[in-house]
């Protein structure tokens, strides 16, 4: 029920859902946030996603266990990319199915607040001017992750 | 020879202009803490990395872990910046 | 930006989200419920949907627009079945596109719980040996909708 | 004549047997609740399924209400029991 993808190439969204949703019959609510890279008005043309390959698979598939057991999930997708992607592109995708509503939009939620922060991903930005810059870590994304401690 | 394997990501691989390399431990075993002080005082780029870089993690055997955890011969040690996905 | 529709087809889970990520350079995040028709080990075989047409279409409006406001979304979607599904179907889909995740994440968690409530649908069971049964209103739907007050 | 349309939904529309019908009120507006005491004292099938349904909602116009508000002449009224989407 679990299923742990880290790719250079886009993911297949439809083809993620139509998994998550016919994972069981019991699946009555099924929760999905993809992230991609968003135009910052300073001239953002790409991201380069960099990652330490085994353990980002590692700390993905404990983070999508403890989401199951904590939210009773039926299902539970994390996708990410790696490499580098353009605005607009999709970067992750995280996917939850379960029996009702709330346990699956908590489970979305916990999984990408974590991921942000626990996964060992790195952004680095490159302008149209050729420039580039390693993404600064967020206060506020450490404070979102420990809401769920 | 007991060594550990120390792998650098992110901005610390590009500013060291390297992305692995060997150290020798002991075979009982010394804190990321030791190890790094030994390591600093004979590489003054690493040294200049980790005075300038704030809030540098480790993870020892692919496990976020602590300077204060022991190493061991054939322990895969990394280091990088808070990181940033999602 | 908002894009409401009832209608008895199954509907284009690819599409919705295709054009909700696309609808702005600025989208850095897009969350998606789905709901769909879940076994419930008592013979379930299908849900029958009946709506009020014209205020549906209105209350869902009104929603859409409340949810653009308050979380500053860059786009707003919901699509809703009526008539007869069979379990494994679906029947709701909420999509949202704000540059950040949380507004998201929050949007679709609003819109959800406001719809189940709010919005002028009512289902009938059918189970395989030929009962048929209203699904009577749960107050718990009833707290979830008024911790968005 | 003044009048307003009534409907019916789901388990209500199916215990009654319809799902529209018409009343007449006064030009001036009377109130929902006073409205249907009028109706209810004419068709028990209707006073019935009023008693043994609880929470029973009231739209006009196509928007919730409640049963002290005002039925104008050419309104729209809806009954139904509480909501279940989603």
């Amino acid at each position: 029920m679990i299923r742990v993808v880290v790719q250079t190439a886009a993911f297949d969204l439809a083809g993620e859902m139509e998994r998550l949703s016919q994972i069981s019959e019991n699946v009555g609510g099924m929760s999905v946030f993809m992230g991609q890279v968003r135009a910052q008005g300073d001239g953002l043309e790409s991201l380069t996603l960099e990652h330490y390959p085994g353990m980002t698979e590692k700390v993905l598939t404990t983070l999508a266990e403890e989401a199951g057991t904590r939210f009773s999930l039926l299902g539970c997708t994390v996708v990410h990319r790696v490499g580098t992607m353009r605005v607009g592109e999709p970067i992750v995708f995280v996917g939850t199915a379960s029996g009702h509503r709330a346990e699956a939009l908590q489970a979305t939620s916990f999984l990408i607040d974590r991921l942000k922060t626990g996964a060992p991903f790195w952004k680095c930005e490159r302008f149209t001017d050729g420039r580039k810059r390693w993404v600064e870590a967020r206060d506020t994304d450490d404070e979102a992750a420990a809401l769920w401690d | 020879m007991a060594t550990v394997t120390i792998l650098y990501f992110a901005s610390l691989r590009e500013q060291l202009g390297r992305e692995q390399e060997t150290a020798t431990v002991s075979a009982e075993g010394e804190s990321v803490a030791t190890l790094l002080s030994a390591l600093r005082a004979r590489d003054a780029a690493l040294n200049d990395l980790f005075e300038q870089t704030p809030r540098i993690r480790v993870a020892i055997n692919q496990a976020l872990g602590s300077f204060q955890d022991s190493v061991r011969p054939g322990d895969e040690l990394a280091f990088f910046p808070p990181m940033t996905g999602g």
